[in-house]
């Protein structure tokens, strides 16, 4: 056996292991928030997929963010998310994420969520009933157990970019740099 | 009450009058001079009083002259004479201290009331 | 002699092995009974295997200082330091490693270790959470190490040793179990249990809504893992010691399992079942009930 | 000439140079300080044993030895002392009036000397008060501010001091003889009341030293006022005073079999004092006056130990005093590096000084571990005593009132470290530096010395066994290097339970620190989540007012009891009589008059009691 | 010309009239004269204590006359420990007055005239072995005392003299009238003789008498409530006079109080209550009025009297063992509290209330006289190793054997209180800091040699307490030794 072999094996376990454990930095923004609860509790219970909240992004592997960002909220998100440790993903959560729903034609709403953060997945639906919540995140599980869910890698890549659009929003930029 | 007895009443008496009324005087009596005055009784009743012990009736001068040589006579005891002499100089003195402080005070504090004579205390 | 070391070496070995297999069951177990009672089908007995392998797969870029490094580590001491002390299995039939050393009220003071070497590594974080949460378990220690002393106390008055393995083999002996000899002992060192398990109700140190976790909020990746790893090893410490000291042990690791989880059972279910305790009330819960139980029980070792 | 009075030349005589020198030159002063600190401790451990020394003075026989039990003690005088005054070059460079410090500094040294080879009470009391006053006028250095404190630490020193002199007197009319020896035998032939008399006399005196309650009033505010270089040694040693005296009284007279309820009295008051003392440490935000209630408690133990009595609690409170004055000496240290090197000792401004100070952090972890009694350093061994001697001699709810102390003391263990060296950092502190070398090589020689008696406690135990066979009257007490047996015959070996932890430890250290080490790397401690609100510069999180709310809550009802408050009473009534004696010098002439009168009247009256004699 | 007892009294009277005539021929001439007086009276002291040693009593008859009749110079191990103490503080106390503020002018004939006054008085009290002598010669130093308290001429020197004056003239009284009733009772005034003849008298008059006695001699001795005095004398006087009232006007006090409990009455073969009680009571009030005090020479006035009625306490025991505890506190309180005096006054030169307060800093300033000071306050406390812990601990003992528990409590509680006062004061100097500009003067030479000597000779009873403490030894033997005074003093 190979390191490359050894390596792919370890991979699978990783990957297995990653996607039957997401712990769900759930960032209630707007009023997806609500919709959470329902998916986590007993009726739903997105814990039999080893989904379950995290307290702080150090812990946490997925970035819940359900529904509408403000400008303001903006920046408060790109911290989290940055503060969040390899491998992490995002699930953009509602319309709102999407195009702006009906905040479409604020002047302070973030419309379409991927110019300032890579999102993973999408969940669509205002609001998106729990069942749909739940086909996201097996959505992400796939992913995961794919190795396709290369968000981060993508954020870390084009991370001038990002920033560029960041800071096109975002008025007082005072960050630490991302440099993990 | 023979003769003996009354003149010992009337000194004694006298004595202790002028020792109290020396020491009323100075208790109660405000103003300062009043107070020395009553020093001074208080001290000739003291000496009164000690003149008084050395008294023998019918005693002579104690001086041993020939009018006394060889007889036996009562003479009044020398020594508190001796003694009251040097107690009166010794009044004396005291009193004069007392009125040379006594003008004293009244120049700072142009009152002889002892009342308000109360700079120091505590 | 090197044989010894060695044969030391793989009793160390196991008896961690066995510990941290059977807690981290233990702990997805709870996951799962608090999932029934709820009305949930929950996660699968071996989650924490995943989240404990997911979590060491995780990068850890980022530390606040070699404190917050060492951290985990002190934890880790505690509880595979007090393990080595504790008789798992009766005399005889498992490794015996260092049960000739297990003081009780050595083991006491170890057991704390761990909280304070861990308390420093939150410390180091400078996240203030931590330091609250750092606050309120110690303060909460404070409470429920009383009667749980005063249960030792008890004991040692009761068996005239401090020595673990002879306390065991003392109830064997005598053919009662010090929770049948000594009751009140058993219940406030029950009660004192309910604390040192940290279920609910008396989890306001890692509250995670209030505090962000409390002394953890820093730590992802594989100080989180190994956390994890060590209070699985601890709560079969703990179950082990309450075991031994008053069920009379176990024969063979079955009555252990049956033993033991059936003494997790008990706070388990109580915290389901209860709200949560702010911290001072907590300690005057400790300071009612069950430090009057422990004084009784050592009155009643005394003169009985 | 005798060693041993040459050992108390040395300092008394260091006293009157470094006094001398000062006036000199600063670099002179110095070179005597270190000399005549150092110069005992190679004395000491060089000359195998001591004469004794004999001469009379003032009608009394004064008589110098050095006891079995006060070699312990000297041991401890000469290495602390030696400690802070290398520590207290360094330390105390820039301040005024050097001379005078180092003066009294010496001068201490010197009367503790004096008071451990004192066999007789003559010159045990002499040297006794010497240490008093020369130990306040340490107190007192740092100005205004500590004068009240001073007074109180002499007001109780003179109180506790005059209470022993009375005993001395007392003794000295029963036997005819000043010998503490002479008194020991005579002491089984007095009547039982006298005995409880003189008993409690000297407890009282010596408690007022080790900071017993109701007389610990003083030790907080004294200990942490004093410049931390003498505090070293003031709480280190200078308190072990009062323990070596207790330990002889309650010892040598066999209080325990003679007046039991008595030394029940004592035992109980020494872990009321450690629990009490120990909450309020906990509430402190200085971390001197931490320390300083900190050291009562600690203290409070050692006053239990020896109270109870037995082989082992006995040996339990020496070893203890012992330990105490290393790691207590080490934390002072600590405070004073920081407080030399931050500009400040208050928890409420210290934040996050670790990695400006990392060898200072090593020595006050391993002596806060020392402290808390944590395997495998000291304090457990003498905490694993103190406890298995109670247990054993039917104490136990005593053990539960000195658990919850040293439970408690967990608590401020905790936050001694977290307040100064943990936390956020703050730009304020960025520019502070370890401490200087003069002051790391004293704190790292009782950092490896912690741990070096922690794993092998016989280095300690052997000249205290050796002092109970030989003086204090136990018989056959038993030690080893690093092995502890209890009553019950259970025994835990230390070198394997040293072992066991510094393995494990090792272990997950190098896990922790070496698994991803190329990806992890330091970020400060600003960068914390924070509900994504990034921590801007001028913005602290650090979290240390009212640190322990949730305990001071619980235990509201022990906060509400202040010994300060009942003395604060007590001296405003007594300071209101003082006022009303004042005002019978009326200031009026005439007033004096009637006094004369009054007392003549009174006299008169009552003339017939004086007919009668 | 043979050096005898009569030099102490005759020598400084003659001289303190001949001053003013010096004076004309030279200024200076009268501000030394008094001290070659005084240096000689010393040297008399010497010779004289070496002498005494050997023959026990020397008896000096004044005018001829034999001892019951004339009078008679005692000089007894007692009051030659005593006289030299004073002669040797007067001669100290004229060093450091020699160049002292209104000394220094033309005043300096009335105050060395006074000051010489008062120290014959002092000396003949305590020489004499006449009782009514020593009425005479406690007049002496009490009027030359009301003068130098007046001695500035402001309001309250005034004022504190004549309060002095007033109770001083009432002490008078009760002791001529005691020294009457005595008379009247055994017909003779030399006190050996009174001794041997006491037995005579009526218990009933004997108690009257000794009441009177306590009453006149305790004013002199400060015993509360007696003392109303004394605050304000020690306070108004010149700073130096402070300490010549300290050692010289109250030890002559107390020595006539304890010739009279211990010779006359012979009372001291047990306990004596009153003086116990009064003893206690004087201290007990004295220190604590002295806790309050914003004053440091009123602070030291009432310190000054707590050490009386610890004195007088000592002597109450009666015991040979108090007696010796109360002559050695005497002594050392003499130096002591001279020390303090002469110290304390450098402090407090220029201030108009010489209050504590204003003390603040001043150790930058005096460092030498602040040190001296300090030394003062921690012997005076009885703080080991000086030389005020000797006299405590013989005291102690001497309560001791006397089964005296609640004395010793007592005694030991007031020093408490006492310790604290000094340190107090003390903390100002050293620890304040000052509130505005210090005013101060820098004590000259002769006053700071004076300060030294009175330091060394404190350091030396100190460290070599034996040397001392035969004398006081020989001094207590024949204090107590009753019999042994009328014999030898009666040549039977």
């Amino acid at each position: 056996m190979n390191d490359k072999n050894s390596q792919k094996i370890v991979d699978v376990i990783k990957n297995f292991a990653r996607k039957h454990s997401l712990f769900v930095l759930a960032y209630g923004t707007g009023c997806g928030a609500i919709e959470i609860p329902a998916t986590m509790t007993s009726r739903y219970d997105a814990e039999r997929f080893g989904i379950r909240g995290a307290a702080t992004p150090r812990q946490a592997d997925v970035l819940l963010i359900t529904g509408y960002l403000s400008t303001k909220t903006l920046k408060r998100v790109i911290r989290t998310y940055e503060q969040m440790q390899d491998p992490k993903y995002v699930i953009g959560f509602g319309s709102c994420t999407i195009n702006g729903g009906m905040y479409w034609d604020s002047y302070n709403t973030i419309k379409l969520l991927d110019m300032y953060l890579p999102v993973d997945i999408y969940i669509n639906g205002c609001m998106p009933r729990p069942e749909a919540v739940i086909e996201g995140f097996i959505g992400l599980q796939k992913l995961i157990a794919a190795g396709k869910a290369e968000g981060a890698k993508k954020y870390k890549e084009n991370l001038d970019w990002y920033r560029a659009n960041q800071k096109k929003v975002i008025k007082n930029w005072v960050m630490p740099d991302y440099n993990w | 009450m023979n003769i003996q007895d009354f003149i010992n009443f009337l000194v004694y008496g006298t004595a202790i009058f002028l020792i109290i009324g020396g020491l009323y005087a100075v208790l109660t009596k405000k103003y300062l001079t009043k107070i020395v005055i009553g020093l001074s009784i208080m001290d000739a009743g003291i000496n009164l009083l000690l003149i008084a012990i050395g008294y023998t009736y019918k005693g002579t001068a104690p001086i041993f002259s020939p009018a006394v040589e060889g007889k036996t006579v009562t003479m009044v005891d020398p020594v508190p004479q001796a003694l009251v002499l040097t107690a009166i100089v010794i009044g004396f003195g005291v009193t004069a201290v007392a009125l040379s402080l006594v003008i004293r005070l009244y120049r700072h504090h142009n009152t002889l009331c002892i009342d308000n004579i109360k700079n120091l205390k505590w | 002699m090197m044989g010894d070391i060695w044969m030391t070496l793989l009793g160390v070995l196991v008896t961690t092995l066995l510990a941290f297999v059977t807690g981290m069951f233990y702990m997805g177990a709870s996951r799962k009974i608090t999932a029934r009672v709820q009305n949930r089908v929950g996660p699968p007995i071996y989650q924490n295997f995943l989240d404990l392998i997911k979590l060491q797969a995780k990068d850890t870029a980022i530390h606040h200082g070699w404190m917050q490094l060492l951290g985990p580590a002190f934890l880790m001491v505690s509880a595979v330091g007090s393990l080595m002390f504790i008789p798992v299995l009766n005399k005889g039939l498992f490794f015996e490693n260092f049960t000739a050393d297990g003081d009780i009220i050595f083991l006491l003071y170890l057991m704390v270790f761990g909280s304070l070497g861990m308390a420093l590594g939150a410390g180091q974080t400078g996240n203030p959470n931590s330091a609250i949460g750092v606050t309120r378990g110690l303060t909460q220690m404070v409470g429920f190490e009383i009667p749980w002393v005063m249960a030792i106390v008890a004991l040692i008055l009761q068996y005239h040793t401090t020595n673990i393995a002879e306390i065991l083999e003392a109830q064997h002996r005598s053919g009662v179990w010090s929770m049948f000899a000594n009751p009140y002992a058993f219940i406030a060192a029950l009660l004192a249990a309910f604390g040192m398990f940290r279920y609910s109700p008396f989890d306001i140190v890692g509250a995670p809504a209030e505090l962000a976790s409390g002394p953890v909020s820093e730590n992802g990746g594989k100080f989180l893992g190994t956390m994890m790893s060590s209070h699985a090893v601890f709560a079969f410490v703990k179950l082990v010691l309450y075991v031994d000291l008053f069920m009379g042990g176990a024969d063979n690791l079955v009555e252990l399992v049956i033993k033991t989880f059936g003494l997790y059972l008990i706070p388990l279910t109580y915290g389901m079942v209860n709200p949560r305790y702010r911290t001072e009330q907590a300690v005057r819960y400790f300071y009612g009930w069950p430090t009057l139980f422990g004084i009784i029980a050592i009155l009643y070792a005394v003169f009985y | 000439m005798n060693s041993l009075v040459i050992m108390l030349l040395i300092y008394f005589a260091g006293a009157i140079l470094v006094y001398a020198a000062n006036k000199f030159s600063a670099v002179l002063r110095d070179v005597i300080v270190v000399l005549a600190g150092l110069l005992p401790v190679a004395l000491f451990f060089s000359i195998p044993a001591f004469e004794a020394f004999q001469f009379r003075i003032a009608g009394f026989d004064l008589f110098w030895d050095l006891g079995s039990l006060a070699y312990i003690f000297e041991a401890l005088v000469v290495v602390v002392g030696a400690a802070s005054l290398v520590y207290a070059i360094s330390y105390m460079k820039g301040k005024k009036n050097l001379g005078y410090f180092y003066m009294n500094f010496f001068l201490s040294l010197g009367s503790m000397t004096g008071i451990l080879m004192s066999q007789d009470l003559i010159s045990f009391f002499i040297f006794w008060e010497i240490m008093t006053w020369s130990s306040y006028f340490i107190v007192v250095f740092n100005g205004y501010k500590t004068n009240k404190i001073g007074l109180t630490y002499i007001f109780f020193s003179a109180l506790g001091a005059y209470a022993m002199l009375t005993a001395i007197v007392m003794i000295n009319t029963q036997t005819g003889s000043t010998m503490w020896n002479d008194f020991f035998i005579a002491f089984a032939g007095m009547s039982s009341h006298y005995q409880l008399l003189i008993s409690i006399l000297f407890i009282f005196g010596f408690g007022v030293k080790a900071a017993m309650m109701p007389l610990h009033i003083w030790a907080a505010d004294a200990y942490s006022h004093s410049p931390m270089a003498y505090t070293a040694t003031f709480s280190g040693v200078l308190s072990k005073m009062g323990v070596y005296g207790l330990a002889l009284v309650m010892i040598k007279l066999a209080l325990v079999s003679n007046h039991f309820v008595f030394s029940q009295v004592i035992a109980w008051l020494g872990a009321v004092t450690a629990a009490l003392a120990t909450i309020y440490a906990l509430i402190q935000k200085d971390i001197r006056k931490l320390l300083a209630y900190s050291s009562v408690a600690q203290l409070g133990y050692i006053i239990t130990g020896i109270a109870v009595g037995t082989a082992m609690s006995f040996m339990a409170g020496i070893y203890l005093a012992v330990l105490h004055g290393l790691f207590k000496a080490a934390l002072f240290m600590v405070a004073g590096a920081v407080e030399k090197q931050a500009g400040t000792t208050d928890m409420h401004k210290l934040r996050a000084l670790i990695r400006k100070m990392p060898l200072t952090f090593i020595t006050a972890m391993v002596a806060i571990i020392a402290l808390a009694g944590i395997p495998p350093l000291g304090g457990f061994v003498g905490k694993w005593m103190l406890y298995e001697s109670l247990i054993g001699s039917n104490h136990y709810f005593l053990v539960i009132v000195i658990f919850f102390s040293s439970t408690a003391a967990f608590l401020y263990a905790y936050r001694f470290l977290y307040g100064i060296f943990l936390g956020q950092e703050e730009e304020e502190f960025a520019h502070v530096k370890e401490a200087p070398l003069m002051m790391l090589i004293p704190m790292l020689f009782f950092t490896v010395l912690l741990i070096v008696t922690g794993t092998f406690p016989g280095i300690i135990l052997g000249p205290v066994a050796n002092a109970m066979n030989h003086g204090m009257g136990f018989r056959g007490v038993q030690w080893e290097m690093s092995v502890l047996t209890n009553v019950y015959g259970d025994s835990i070996h230390l070198s394997v339970i040293s072992t066991i932890v510094v393995v494990v430890f090792i272990v997950f250290a190098l896990f922790l620190i070496l698994k991803g080490r190329k990806g992890t790397r330091y970020v400060t401690t600003k960068d914390i989540a924070n509900s994504g609100e990034p921590v801007r510069p001028e913005d602290n999180y650090h979290f240390a007012l009212d640190f322990y709310k949730p305990f001071e809550r619980a235990m509201a009802p022990l906060y509400r009891f202040k010994m300060s408050e009942i003395y604060g009473n007590i001296s405003d009534g007594l300071v209101s009589f003082f006022q009303f004696t004042r005002r019978l010098y009326s200031g009026n002439g005439q007033t004096y008059v009637y006094y004369v009168l009054l007392f003549i009247v009174i006299l008169l009256v009552f003339s017939n009691q004086l007919i009668n004699r | 010309m043979v050096i005898s007892p009569i030099h102490y009294v005759a020598i400084p009277l003659l001289v303190a009239f001949l001053i003013p005539l010096v004076a004309k021929i030279g200024k200076n001439w009268a501000r030394i004269l008094p001290g070659l007086t005084l240096a000689y009276l010393n040297f008399v002291s010497v010779y004289l204590m070496t002498k005494v040693q050997e023959t026990g009593i020397i008896s000096e008859s004044v005018g001829g006359w034999d001892a019951p009749v004339g009078i008679n110079l005692v000089f007894s191990p007692l009051s030659g420990l005593l006289v030299s103490l004073i002669t040797g503080i007067g001669f100290l106390v004229w060093l450091y007055s020699y160049q002292f503020k209104n000394v220094e002018k033309n005043e300096s004939q009335k105050y060395f005239t006074l000051l010489l006054m008062l120290i014959t008085g002092a000396n003949g009290v305590i020489l004499t072995g006449d009782i009514f002598n020593m009425f005479v010669f406690m007049e002496i130093t009490a009027i030359s005392a009301y003068a130098l308290t007046a001695f500035y001429r402001h309001r309250n020197g005034a004022e504190a003299a004549f309060k002095y004056l007033l109770i001083g003239s009432l002490a008078s009284t009760f002791m001529l009238l005691a020294i009457m009733l005595l008379y009247a009772q055994v017909g003779t005034l030399n006190m050996a003789d009174i001794a041997s003849k006491m037995d005579q008298v009526s218990s009933g008059m004997k108690v009257t008498i000794f009441i009177l006695f306590l009453t006149g001699f305790g004013i002199e001795a400060e015993m509360f409530p007696l003392n109303g005095w004394a605050p304000d004398a020690y306070t108004e006087a010149p700073g130096p006079i402070g300490a010549v009232f300290a050692s010289a006007v109250v030890k002559a006090g107390v020595y006539a109080m304890a010739r009279v409990v211990f010779t006359l009455f012979g009372y001291g073969d047990s306990p004596v209550e009153i003086l116990i009680i009064m003893g206690v009571i004087t201290m007990a009030i004295a220190e604590f009025s002295a806790f309050r005090q914003e004053k440091l020479k009123r602070m030291l006035a009432y310190s000054s009297i707590g050490q009386m009625g610890l004195v007088i306490a000592a002597f109450g025991l009666g015991t040979k063992a108090g007696v010796f505890a109360a002559l050695f506190i005497m002594v050392n309180h003499a130096l002591i509290k001279s020390l303090l005096f002469l110290s304390g006054t450098y402090m407090v030169y220029h201030s108009k209330e010489k209050l504590i307060a204003e003390l603040n800093g001043m150790a930058k300033e005096l460092p030498v006289t602040a040190a001296l000071f300090a030394f003062g306050a921690l012997a005076i406390a009885g703080f080991p190793p000086f030389s005020g812990f000797w006299s405590k601990v013989y005291f102690l003992i001497a309560a001791a054997d006397q089964k005296m528990v609640f004395l010793i409590i007592m005694v030991l509680l007031v020093t408490t209180v006492e310790v604290l006062y000094y340190f107090k004061v003390i903390n100002r100097m050293y620890f304040h800091k000052p509130e505005m500009e210090l005013e101060y003067r820098r004590p000259s030479t002769n006053a700071l040699i004076s300060m030294f000597v009175l330091t060394a000779v404190i350091l030396w009873i100190s460290f070599f307490p034996d040397t001392v403490m035969g004398y006081i030894d020989a001094a207590a033997n024949d204090l107590v030794n009753r019999a042994g005074y009328i014999n030898l003093v009666l040549n039977r």
